[in-house]
């Protein structure tokens, strides 16, 4: 075993076992926190595939801002965490079939298909991803219509989540 | 590319080490005393009234919105800044249209009151 | 490469063949490896004991006091006191508290600052490890502080220690958005995200090319470290002592220990985005000159910063917002599309330094006659007095 | 060496995950993390995709960043959403939340 393999088999390990204290855990902060931890795995696989820049935006994106906007939310809603109700609601014994079933569905699939032993080719060490990705970004024969739309999807959110959010102005 | 990341790694675990060295330190310096009004909380030095968990303001809710927003906005950004050199004019100005629908987004709020603190 | 020239890649070189006498490569590698992350992570901790003593020399200095002066000469070994009497308190964790939590929280407060000295700059060829994603990773960084401040805030069972937490994440979220909206400026200019390639290319220091951004990146990373002006994060009139009220002893010193780390991290970041890093006369020849130029020039920050700090007052969080908001992160855009758009056309002439400096400086009148509009319509609302109520005998 | 397919077990795995919190979480933020997760998994197999089968071509990184773009969106949409219905209902438990189920 070399030690990628280690490391990733221990990340993917703490990924699937955050993941799993996630979804379970009562307190909503304790799983906000556990995922946090599974998103940092994340980002180490991202490492692992050596997309670096990916990696940092992973974490920046993720726990700098995403994860700190879960908590906020939490903290908003205290209701629930003082009342401390059952976490699942009546029908999660479907929903647990219904996870297995897809989960070893997928397994089974994955397993199928003759691609799947393929190793990763060296990537040169000349390219800069990063460098690439900005080019690709703004080159008009290549992703420069998303990257304009996710600016305007951005703004779009905003506005949706300002509106809903906000309390309204009591009438006088 | 690997390598680095490597370095990183182990900087995190050495990183962890160096503030866990005192702490574990001090277990075995340190008096060990406990009793229940010791470990009251403390809170503002008066006894603790009432529930912990006080109700927020959506305004922190609505800083971390717009933070957001802008967060991913580097994720695009950056890239586009280190390929500065080999981008033609008209593909400065696409990253200076989004830039510009950013400010948008800063407007918007502005506009609203969202990012007044009362 | 002769010892005096480049000492580390002298030792190095030699523990590497010493050990490769009777160890496989591989081991080797990671040996020599941990003793870089080793000397690199402890060059700031040990750093920081000297600043500490420092930092309050200044203080005092500046409020016309000695300062610690009985502790060994000048002083010097308080800090050193300090830590035993840290260590020897007793350490109380409050029986509500989320045990894990609370006593994580510290210590990756000081991991998040700690981690940013991976990718300083050092000297040439001296830097922990030069990832191309450099800058970035100093920002991502960051939300590990963030996050460590959150952690410490709940797990505390306290609502002052959860308040302080709350406004001190909302001040650092926001003064983020400047800070990495600036940091995109010395990026578009020097074209990478490396921290190496950073300083490199820096022939002519970035602060004549970007000097309002200069400014913006400061102090914005002032108010990151949450030191005054900006230090609501410990406001002891208002939050108690904000998000770490209840802790002792050590964990409370290594929360101290991250700030002053903090504090003198960003003097050297800004040397390095902003002052041209380890560049002088002489640093290429013989490295060590460089890591004292870095040094200096990062002192020289810290300084600025200490100045800062015993001159202002606190301010309140809703100024410091609306500051944030209306004032720096509009800048910070309009100055980052300046030097984009001034950048590409003018990048490769001779007209580079000049045009970008004018542009700064249009960019700085239009930003002082918008002032000046909107002030000068403010003190005419405020000349109309509000009724005030008026206190009656019961 | 790590071949594709651990990757894709791995992801499949966060996929489950995900699905499982989604369905039978009773709190509509623990929804929203569930949903976090999932979209984690597809971003994992974007990149293990554009690693091993095209790695010449930066579109997979590119398509990452916008799932980055999308996620934050629908969490900040998400989120308001959850606070708005807890500041008229006080809940923000799913099932309680039934005005337009009938």
């Amino acid at each position: 075993m070399t030690v990628e393999q280690a490391v990733f088999l221990f990340t993917s390990a703490l990924i699937l076992f955050s993941g799993f204290m996630m979804v379970t855990r009562r307190n909503l902060v304790h799983a906000a926190l556990y995922l946090i931890v599974a998103l940092f795995g994340v980002a180490v696989i991202f490492v692992l595939l050596e997309a670096g820049f990916l990696a940092v935006v992973q974490v920046l994106v993720y726990i700098g801002a995403i994860a700190i906007l879960m908590i906020f939310a939490v903290m908003l809603t205290r209701g629930d965490i003082s009342k401390e109700q059952e976490p699942v609601n009546a029908d999660f014994g479907w929903a647990l079939m219904l996870a297995a079933l897809f989960c070893f569905g997928l397994i089974i699939l994955i397993g199928q298909w003759p691609a799947v032993n393929s190793q990763a080719p060296a990537l040169s060490a000349e390219t800069d991803t990063v460098f690439e990705l900005g080019s690709a970004l703004v080159s008009p024969d290549a992703y420069v219509i998303p990257f304009e739309v996710a600016s305007v999807l951005l703004l779009a959110a905003l506005i949706g989540a300002l509106v809903v959010a906000r309390p309204h102005k009591k009438s006088k | 590319m690997l390598d680095h990341w490597i370095f990183i790694g182990i900087f995190i675990a050495i990183a962890a080490v160096f503030p866990l060295l005192p702490i574990v330190l001090a277990r075995f310096v340190a008096p060990r005393k406990p009793n229940p009004i010791k470990l009251d909380t403390y809170e503002c030095g008066m006894e603790t009234v009432g529930d912990t968990w006080v109700q927020f303001k959506v305004q922190y809710y609505i800083y971390a919105l717009v933070f957001l927003v802008f967060d991913i906005e580097t994720a695009f950004l950056f890239p586009w800044a280190v390929a500065f050199d080999a981008l033609p004019l008209f593909a400065v100005l696409e990253g200076v249209l989004f830039i510009l629908i950013l400010a948008g987004c800063l407007l918007y709020c502005w506009g609203k009151g969202a990012l007044e603190w009362s | 490469m002769s010892f005096i020239n480049d000492p580390i890649t002298f030792l190095a070189e030699w523990i590497t063949q010493f050990l490769g006498g009777f160890l496989p490569e591989a081991w080797v590698t990671f040996i020599v490896t941990l003793l870089g992350v080793i000397i690199t992570a402890s060059f700031g901790l040990v750093f920081v004991i000297f600043l500490i003593w420092l930092e309050r020399k200044i203080a005092a200095r500046f409020q016309d006091r000695l300062g610690p002066n009985r502790a060994g000469p000048f002083g010097l070994l308080q800090t050193f006191a300090d830590i035993v009497k840290l260590i020897t308190k007793e350490d109380v964790i409050p029986e509500k508290a989320d045990k894990l939590t609370f006593n994580i929280a510290p210590i990756l407060s000081v991991v998040a600052v700690l981690l940013i000295w991976a990718v300083v700059p050092f000297a040439p060829g001296w830097i922990g490890t030069d990832l191309n994603v450099g800058v970035l990773y100093i920002a991502a960084v960051g939300s590990f502080g963030i996050l460590s401040i959150l952690m410490a805030g709940w797990s505390s069972n306290n609502k002052y220690a959860l308040l302080g937490a709350f406004r001190a994440v909302a001040q650092l979220i926001s003064y983020e958005v400047p800070m990495l909206v600036t940091l995109m400026v010395p990026v578009l200019l020097a074209r990478s995200m490396g921290m190496m390639t950073m300083v490199e290319s820096q022939d002519l220091w970035f602060i004549f090319l970007a000097p309002i951004s200069a400014i913006i990146f400061l102090v914005s990373s002032i108010a990151e470290v949450g030191r005054t002006p900006f230090d609501l994060i410990e406001a002891e009139s208002e939050i108690v002592a904000g998000y770490h009220t209840e802790y002792t002893g050590m964990k409370f010193g290594l929360f101290f220990a991250a700030e002053f780390l903090h504090a003198f991290t960003i003097g050297v970041l800004f040397a390095i985005f902003f002052l041209g890093g380890w560049r002088g006369p002489g640093a290429e020849q013989f490295r060590l000159l460089g890591v004292v130029y870095l040094m200096l020039k990062g002192l020289l920050g810290y300084f600025v910063v200490m100045w800062v700090r015993s001159t202002l007052p606190r301010i309140r969080i809703d100024h410091m917002l609306a500051f944030n908001w209306k004032f720096l992160t509009p800048l910070s855009l309009a100055l980052l599309v300046m030097t984009a758009i001034l950048d590409k056309v003018f990048g490769d002439t001779a007209l580079r330094f000049p045009v970008l400096l004018a542009g700064n400086g249009s960019v700085l009148l239009v930003t002082w006659l918008a002032l000046r509009w909107t002030s000068r319509r403010h003190t005419k609302e405020r000349r109309v007095f509000k009724k005030r109520p008026v206190a009656k005998p019961a | 060496m790590i071949p594709l397919s651990w990757y894709l077990f791995l992801a499949a795995g966060l996929f489950s995950l995900g699905l499982y919190g989604v369905l039978a979480r009773k709190n509509a933020i623990a929804i929203l993390m569930g949903v976090e997760l999932m979209l984690n998994a597809v971003n994992i197999n974007i990149v293990a995709f554009w690693r091993y089968l095209t790695p010449g071509n930066v579109g997979g990184q590119a398509f990452a960043v916008m799932v980055f773009a999308v996620a934050a969106a629908e969490v900040a949409v998400g989120l308001a959403l959850v606070i708005s219905v807890y500041r008229r209902r006080k809940t923000v438990a799913a099932d309680e939340i039934n005005l337009m189920k009938w």
